[in-house]
């Protein structure tokens, strides 16, 4: 079905036509069946989720505004960023919308989309994923002082205590672990970017 | 196979219905090439009218058998579910054996569920040329007349059940009520006030019940169920169990002595939703009909350890009898009417509400008996320690309803009842009241204007689902309180809201043995475990068992106007069954070919109708015409081919597989022969 | 014996040791024989999946494609961490539901000379493991310094109970699991109402004003319902409430002190196993008290005395999900 | 065979559930491949593996059976006896070289016209990727096969 | 020559012991020399087919023809001894359904010629494998082409009747024989042509003497499996399969009433479309089980259900080949 040419009215007077393929372009990007079309916008989510107070929107409201079509505000809007995939909202949608499946989707479109507004989240999930790639496992120590050395240096001396503890108590290891299996776990990243570009 | 009969002229009619079919299939397309590509199988005229089922298509087809001779009719159009019998009837006007027409459904069956224009011309000609080889083979037949006994069986003594009782029985014609508790009333009896009106439950129900009880032509069988039906419409032979009530009913008086001296109390499950407690000898209710108590033999003293026996002591007739057994009954009826009601949603399972392990947060059913003025607090309504009166209460809808986790259905009633709960408390508590609705239904007769009602009382109203009730506080205003945590989805933010009492409008459900049941009298359940009508929309109290009918919430959630409709209904459907006397059943019917049958026994398991015997002397096997609901089971079984079914025989089947198969593309996939 | 395919995760290298060293020593006494997946690497906790989808469940489907080749004669991986676990039954469900994701991993794994069949696993958690392979008669049997006395607040966190794909938990709200396992070591469970609460997650990095209130809540929660200990199955949730809790302090100027270790510890020191070997003293906020409560041979306290039914009935719980009715 | 190949399928219902689930189907407009042709048996207890080979032999590349959900078969139970005639049919077909897959049983009761919809659609992709079946008509046997061969 | 009309009998894709059935009716056979002249019968006597060739079409009044069509040299032969032939008896059941040469249609002909000349259990030192034409120095040696599935004597000629039976009973050829000659004789009327002639219109189990129940099956064992088999208990009912019910009688239930469970040579009952497709059905229907695995485990009795059910029917089945066999 082709969407409607219709329009809606932003501001003052100004008219902008809606994007009706969105809702159909986030539910194809996430990993399994999203079932996003389902919302009855009850609230189960915005209710039930612990962080709801720091979201610009709720999630009930987000998938409002994909199904109204309006792409940037849905990729500004924080709350992909500050859900914290506790799913409980998951398993209590009586629609059973993959909800935390559709904020990963959120957040790597809006990455892509470089719609996000606070670059902290993004570059924490970067830096990760840099030290797994290069590494093959997590590397608390290298993730923790890059972080904070870029994104918030002010807290850096109230969290040497933590730092620390955590590393007399062995808990923090000075050197990445790397795995074996290093290039062919990077032949295998590298394969699936390539078909990831050409979905 | 046996040969082919001699070539019967056949006529080809195709139905543009509308556009509903023309729009996607080549009406024309397909009566052409039935008209040229069939006539080797007979067809000798092909025709295509707007609406074959109008009286004037009928008539063509009439003309057509008397002009032309047609000894079959082959109709393309609706399912023959919808229209089967109105173009037999017009063939048996025109003097043609209605069994000699057939109905291809190319609505249904293709143009509304194909787009393609050519694919669906191709496989509608596919379906007629299918028909056409087939109805060739069709034979004429003759309905089996069986007369009707006019007695009738009510399985389930809500209100529905009670009104179809009461309608059959004041036509004149004699009921079986059956209910399995000690006794009718079912929900409604329960309850204490009806929405949107407010009447008092018990008082509209009562007169209905005594009358029912005293009515000469019921005969009511309370502390009962069907452990068995057989026989087919107009002659069913059914079991009831009558279980051990252990109180002559003949001596009883029903003045309650016994319950009054009986030392042991449980938790009463069933009348009082787990809330109140009965004796072990009681009846459910006051106004209980029959009168007379039952003994609850698992919990009683004296079947424990034999002894106590303190009613059997106190009764002023001698009518408590230990020893009595169950009974089994033996009735014929000649049609059954199921209103076996609901059970209530399992609100334990709504993990996130609490009901359970939170002792403030109570169900519908429980509220309701609480706020009745026999139930357990005498109408006070209270938290779970019988005492404190609620300051604030929030009262959930949909719980267990509307949701893929639990039930996908709405509940219908569940918005109106807590609109209810809302208006009880403010006249009985002055509390605060906080309702949790997703959408609010409120569509039958004076049901908006209650909603107004209750606005209008100050009832607090958040649109949201509640995500959970928790006793987890995160601040100090919230310590002690039960938190009801939700998205006001009308502001955009999550709120928590601190009550005293938490009601669950619970949502209705299945009976948990609705399947048994249905097997039991041979009709099946939709995917969420309703009873399915014949048709939901035009004939929502018969199901597809001919002579068995269904009343009330068996085959879905209803209100009590509803419920009681439909009891009235189903009886309506009875009695012009009854007053017909006798009823024509199909002839689609199996018979055994003697000469070939060996007489081995395969199919001897088959029948669950017993129509099939075994005849000792001759060695061979046989089928009672009047027993056989001609589903082909054995047909299909029988080693030698010795059995025959009428309107579905081997002949006509495989001309059907052949004619369906004529359009099949002869592919070339490079065989080397 | 009990054999398992074992993907341990990033985390029980390091910030969770604890849980790591716990398990080892009582792998012994419950019979686990754990073969560790080969060359595994990182799941990509929570991070991955927001960066990119197909490389994201490329990354985790080489540890099951790697797991499903190994020879060894059982097709379940035990997952001891939540997110990993979560990651692991994520990737093999969806590369099911959605055949073209399944197709896509396939083809990008197929670059490094693998592939997986989804379903070819069975994805377990250490507690459903203990719980329904072992048994808690094997547990109880195993006790020979019972907890008595100690007030655990059972803690799991969201990852372990939810989504639950494979339907194996007995809720996802309010599991019994882990309460049932700790009163099987004797310690007397609260019926905590935030067990499956959120600790915040990676928000102790990204967003720590909303993680702080996330752990004010878990450990006030815990104080309020006057437990010494808190007890948890996941690195994640034990790294943010013991290390962030002075900070969490800080923030809210309280004074919470909220031990949490992982349940494998405490079992482990019932089982006897002295405290050190079982992981205790790397926690930063001390669980000193709570262990001197069982090192205390206090009198068992008399059982709260047995009300007389008053006011109205509750209603019976749910039958559990396993061990019968 | 470098046009697609649209695999022809019969179907066989039993009147009281899949045949009315086909008729939801429709009644609710579901769209679902054409490639199946129904037909209406009383149940699908009727269905005699003959149907089936006849079918097959006749050129179909797949059939489709269909009846009441266990336990809710519109005679008692018949629908079990169906599918235990289908179970022992496949092994044998499996005998001719027929692939298991191509044929199908299905429950569907009268509500589940979406369920038979998508079973349409699932079958139909499976037998597509199958390829045609292609049944000889045994007309054209006059070519003797070319197998003997020197190779001693 | 005499006048007397002319008799001969051919020998197909067959194992000859059809042959050895007519020698079995003991003195009848010489009614048959009594009252007919033996034109061609290469079993019993030296012929050559140019002398069949030379008859005139329809010289022959009676031929009976047992075993399948699986070379080109036994089609020639069918369609010559069609023409020549008043009445064309398909006889046995090789002719009529295939019988045991037509399982063969389950495999490819490469396939056959490597089982008959090179597998382990083939004395062929030399590896020898034929070939249809072989030069010598005297000329070219041929040897009859195989077919790529075996056909039943109606799917290559019009047959006007059958005589099923592995081989067919020599009562049953008697009685045959007696007609003939009666109506010979005009002391009675041919049937209907394509009927089955010396057999019944029931099945087994109408001959069977073994007592039969309401049957519930739990388990298909094989019959040295049963020990001891009731003797007089219907051998299905013993867990068995015994193919009676399905099979025409007409043998008198020959193997039933010595203990053996009945094969299937007499062929499906009148008017039956698919022998196999019966047995599925009979069988499936007596089996004592609801849930696909506990199903699953009692079929797993039957280990072969293709032979078992198609064992003499496979050439005259609907499909009458596997895919095997034809598909490329």
């Amino acid at each position: 079905m082709a969407p409607a040419e219709t329009v809606l009215t932003q501001g003052a007077g100004l008219k902008k036509p809606e994007d009706l393929t969105l809702l159909h372009e986030v539910a194809e990007a996430t990993a399994g069946v999203s079932h996003l079309e389902m919302c009855i916008q009850c609230g189960t989510c915005g209710g039930s989720c612990p962080s709801a107070a720091d979201m610009d929107h709720t999630p009930r409201m987000l998938f409002a505004l994909l199904r109204a079509g309006l792409r940037e505000e849905v990729l500004r809007s924080n709350t992909p960023w500050i859900c914290v995939s506790c799913y409980h909202c998951v398993v209590r949608c009586p629609q059973e919308v993959h909800i935390a499946d559709v904020m990963y989707t959120l957040k790597s479109m809006a990455i892509k989309a470089k719609l996000y507004r606070d670059e902290t989240a993004p570059d924490f999930s970067a830096s990760f994923v840099d030290f797994v790639e290069n590494y093959g496992r997590s590397f608390e120590l290298g993730l923790a002082t890059r972080f904070y050395l870029k994104h918030a240096p002010l807290r850096l001396p109230g969290m040497s205590g933590m730092g620390i503890g955590m590393l007399t108590r062995k808990r923090m290891n000075m050197t990445p672990t790397k795995i074996k299996g290093l290039d062919q776990l990077k032949s295998i990243l590298n394969k699936a970017k390539t078909l990831e570009l050409s979905s | 196979m046996s040969d082919k009969p001699e070539k019967p002229r056949v006529g080809v009619y195709v139905c543009h219905c509308g556009s509903n079919i023309s729009g996607v299939v080549d009406v024309e397309g397909v009566r052409d090439w039935a008209q040229e590509h069939l006539a080797k199988d007979g067809v000798v005229i092909s025709r295509d009218y707007k609406f074959m089922c109008s009286s004037l298509g009928q008539e063509l087809i009439e003309k057509d058998i008397k002009e032309l001779g047609l000894e079959r009719v082959v109709v393309a159009a609706c399912s023959p579910h919808l229209h089967e019998k109105t173009f037999r009837t017009a063939s048996e006007r025109a003097g043609l054996n209605p069994y000699l027409t057939e109905l291809v459904s190319i609505r249904e069956q293709v143009s509304w569920v194909h787009t393609d224009k050519a694919v669906a011309t191709e496989k509608s000609k596919s379906l007629v040329a299918g028909t056409v080889e087939r109805v060739v083979y069709n034979t004429a037949l003759e309905k089996l007349k069986v007369p009707i006994n006019p007695n009738t069986l009510v399985v389930g003594g809500g209100i529905a059940g009670i009104q179809a009782a009461l309608e059959i029985a004041n036509g004149g014609f004699h009921v079986y009520l059956v209910e399995r508790e000690p006794s009718i009333g079912g929900h409604m009896a329960q309850f204490d006030k009806t929405f949107p009106t407010l009447d008092c439950s018990a008082c509209i129900l009562t007169p209905r019940m005594v009358e029912a009880g005293y009515h000469p032509n019921i005969t009511l069988l309370t502390w009962s169920e069907v452990m068995s039906v057989s026989g087919y419409v107009g002659n069913f032979n059914v079991t009831i169990k009558k279980k051990a009530r252990f109180v002559n009913e003949e001596l009883c008086t029903g003045c309650g002595i016994c319950v009054e001296k009986c030392p042991q109390q449980v938790v009463d499950e069933i009348y009082e939703a787990g809330i109140g407690h009965r004796k072990v000898v009681y009846t459910p209710f006051a106004q209980a009909v029959p009168k007379y108590p039952v003994i609850d033999a698992p919990n009683c003293t004296f079947f424990k350890n034999g002894k106590c026996k303190a009613c059997e002591k106190f009764c002023p007739t001698n009518a408590i009898d230990f020893a009595q057994q169950d009974e089994y009954l033996n009735v014929e009826v000649g049609n059954i009417i199921l209103a076996t009601g609901y059970d209530l949603f399992d609100a334990r399972r709504v993990t996130n509400y609490g009901y359970g392990r939170l002792p403030d947060v109570f169900t519908s059913l429980e509220f309701e008996r609480m706020c009745n003025a026999s139930g357990p607090t005498n109408g006070e309504i209270t938290l779970r320690d019988g005492k404190t009166k609620p300051k604030t209460v929030g009262v959930i809808h949909c719980v267990g309803s509307r949701d893929k986790n639990f039930n996908n259905y709405c509940s219908s009633i569940c918005c109106m009842q807590s609109l209810k709960f809302a208006h009880l408390v403010k006249e009985r508590t002055g509390a605060d009241v906080y309702e949790f609705y997703i959408d609010m239904r409120t569509p039958m007769k004076s049901y908006d204007e209650f909603y107004q009602r209750v606005l209008d009382e100050g009832t607090l109203f958040v649109r949201g689902k509640v995500a959970e009730v928790t006793n987890a506080a995160r601040a100090e205003h919230e310590k002690g309180k039960l938190i009801i945590q939700v998205e006001d989805t009308l502001i955009g933010k999550q709120r928590r809201i601190p009550v005293d009492m938490v009601v669950l409008s619970i949502g209705m459900e299945p009976r948990a043995d609705s399947k048994q049941t249905g097997q039991l009298f041979g009709i099946s359940c939709s995917a969420d475990g309703w009873y399915l009508e014949r048709h939901p929309k035009l004939d929502p109290v018969s199901t597809m068992t001919e002579g068995v009918f269904i009343a009330g919430c068996a085959s879905g959630p209803k209100d009590i106007p509803a419920s009681v409709s439909q009891g009235a209904a189903a009886a309506a459907r009875v009695l012009d069954k009854i007053l017909q006397k006798e009823v024509e059943l199909e002839p689609i019917r199996a018979s055994v070919n003697e000469a070939k049958c060996s007489g081995c026994r395969i199919c001897n398991n088959l029948c669950p109708f017993n129509a099939i015997s075994f005849i000792d002397d001759l060695a061979i096997t046989r089928i009672n015409p009047a027993l056989c609901q001609g589903c082909g089971t054995c047909v299909a079984a029988c080693p030698a081919g010795a059995i025959n079914g009428t309107g579905f025989s081997n002949e006509q089947i495989f001309a059907q597989i052949d004619g369906i198969l004529t359009l099949a593309p002869a592919r070339s996939a490079g065989v080397g022969l | 014996m009990n054999k398992y395919i074992f993907y341990p995760g990033c985390s029980m290298e390091g910030s969770a040791r604890a849980y790591y060293d716990s398990l080892k020593v009582i792998e012994g006494p419950l019979g686990l024989e754990l073969e560790e997946v080969n060359d595994w690497n990182c799941c990509g906790a929570t991070e991955y999946l927001s960066i990119n989808l197909i490389p994201a469940y490329s990354l985790i489907a080489r540890n099951l494609a790697l797991a499903a080749q190994q020879n060894t004669e059982t097709k379940t991986v035990m997952a001891p961490c939540s997110a990993c676990y979560l990651n692991l039954e994520k990737a093999d469900y969806y590369m099911a539901e959605r055949p073209a994701l399944g197709e896509k991993v396939n083809e990008a794994l197929a670059a490094g000379g693998l592939h997986y069949t989804p379903g070819s696993l069975e994805i377990r958690h250490l507690v459903d493991v203990i719980i329904n392979d072992i048994g808690l008669e094997t547990v109880k049997a195993k006790v020979v310094r019972p907890l008595t006395g100690l007030r655990i607040a059972p803690y799991l966190g969201c990852m372990v109970p939810r989504p639950d794909y494979q339907k194996r938990w007995s809720d996802h709200e309010h599991p019994s699991e882990l309460d049932d396992l700790m009163k099987a070591l004797g310690a007397e469970v609260i019926d905590f109402p935030l067990k499956t609460a959120c600790c915040g997650g990676h928000m102790t990095q990204i967003g720590p004003e909303t993680a702080y209130e996330l752990i004010r809540r878990l450990v006030s929660g815990a104080e309020e319902f006057k437990a010494d200990i808190m007890v948890t199955v996941c690195p994640m949730c034990q790294m943010n409430l013991d290390a962030y809790q002075s900070e969490t302090n800080r923030y809210f100027g309280t004074n919470f002190h909220m031990p949490i270790v992982f349940f494998t510890q405490l079992m482990a020191v019932a089982f006897g196993i002295n405290p050190k070997e079982a992981g205790f003293g790397l926690e930063l906020t001390s669980a000193k008290d709570a262990l001197a409560h069982i090192g205390l041979e206090a009198p068992t306290p008399a059982a709260a005395p047995h009300k007389k039914a008053e006011g109205l009935p509750m209603p019976k719980a749910l039958p559990k999900k396993y061990g019968g009715e | 065979m470098s046009e697609k190949f649209e695999p022809v399928i019969v179907g066989f219902t039993c009147n009281w559930c899949s045949y009315r689930a086909a008729d939801a189907a429709g009644t609710a407009r579901i769209k679902y491949e054409p490639n199946v042709r129904l037909i209406r048996l009383m149940c699908s207890g009727r269905l005699d593996p003959t149907f089936v080979m006849k079918a097959l032999a006749g050129g179909a590349d797949g059939v489709l059976i269909t009846g009441c959900h266990p336990g809710d078969c519109h005679y008692i139970e018949q629908n079990y006896k169906a599918l235990r005639r289908f179970m022992l049919l496949r092994r044998t077909l499996k005998g001719f070289g027929v692939e298991p897959e191509r044929i199908k049983l299905v429950w569907a009761s009268a509500a589940e016209g979406m369920k038979l919809a998508h079973e349409i659609d699932a079958f139909v992709d499976e037998v597509r990727k199958l390829g045609p079946l292609n049944w000889p008509k045994w007309e054209n046997e006059s070519n003797p096969a070319e197998v003997l061969e020197v190779t001693a | 020559m005499s006048d007397k009309p002319k008799f001969a009998m051919y020998w197909a894709a067959s194992c000859g012991g059809c042959e050895i059935s007519v020698l079995n009716i003991g003195e009848k056979i010489l009614d048959v020399d009594a009252n007919f002249d033996i034109a061609f019968w290469p079993v019993a006597m030296d012929a050559k087919y140019h002398d069949v060739e030379a008859l005139e079409d329809g010289a022959i009044l009676l031929t009976l023809w047992n075993g399948g069509i699986r070379t080109d040299e036994n089609e020639h032969l069918a369609h010559l001894l069609r023409r020549k032939s008043k009445i064309l008896v398909a006889f046995g059941s090789c002719a009529t359904e295939g019988c045991v040469p037509g399982l063969a249609n389950l495999s490819p002909v490469s396939e056959i010629f490597d089982v008959a000349f090179h597998t382990v259990s083939t004395d062929n030192p030399n590896n020898i494998h034929p070939v249809a034409s072989f030069e010598v120095p005297e000329g070219t040696l041929t040897l009859p082409t195989l077919r790529p599935v075996l056909k039943t004597l109606a799917q290559v000629v019009d047959v006007d009747y059958y005589m099923p039976g592995c081989p067919p009973e020599p009562h049953q050829i008697a009685a045959v024989i007696d007609l003939v000659i009666q109506v010979l004789q005009g002391k009675a009327q041919l049937p209907p042509k394509g009927s089955y002639i010396g057999c019944g219109a029931s099945t087994v189990c109408d001959e069977c003497p073994r007592e039969r129940n309401v049957k519930h099956i739990t388990a298909f064992k094989r019959i040295q499996d049963v020990a001891p088999l009731d003797p007089n208990l219907c051998i299905l009912e013993q867990g068995v399969p015994c193919n009676g019910p399905a099979t025409r009688s007409g043998c008198n239930s020959r193997c039933p009433r010595v203990g053996a469970q009945c094969i299937g040579c007499y062929g499906p009952a009148e008017g039956v479309l698919d022998y196999g497709a019966r047995l599925i059905t009979a069988f499936a229907s007596v089996v004592d089980a609801k849930e696909p695995a506990e199903i699953d485990a009692i079929l797993d009795g039957i280990p072969d259900p293709t032979g078992q059910f198609y064992r003499f029917n496979l050439a005259d089945s609907l499909l009458r080949a596997s895919t095997k066999a034809w598909k490329r």
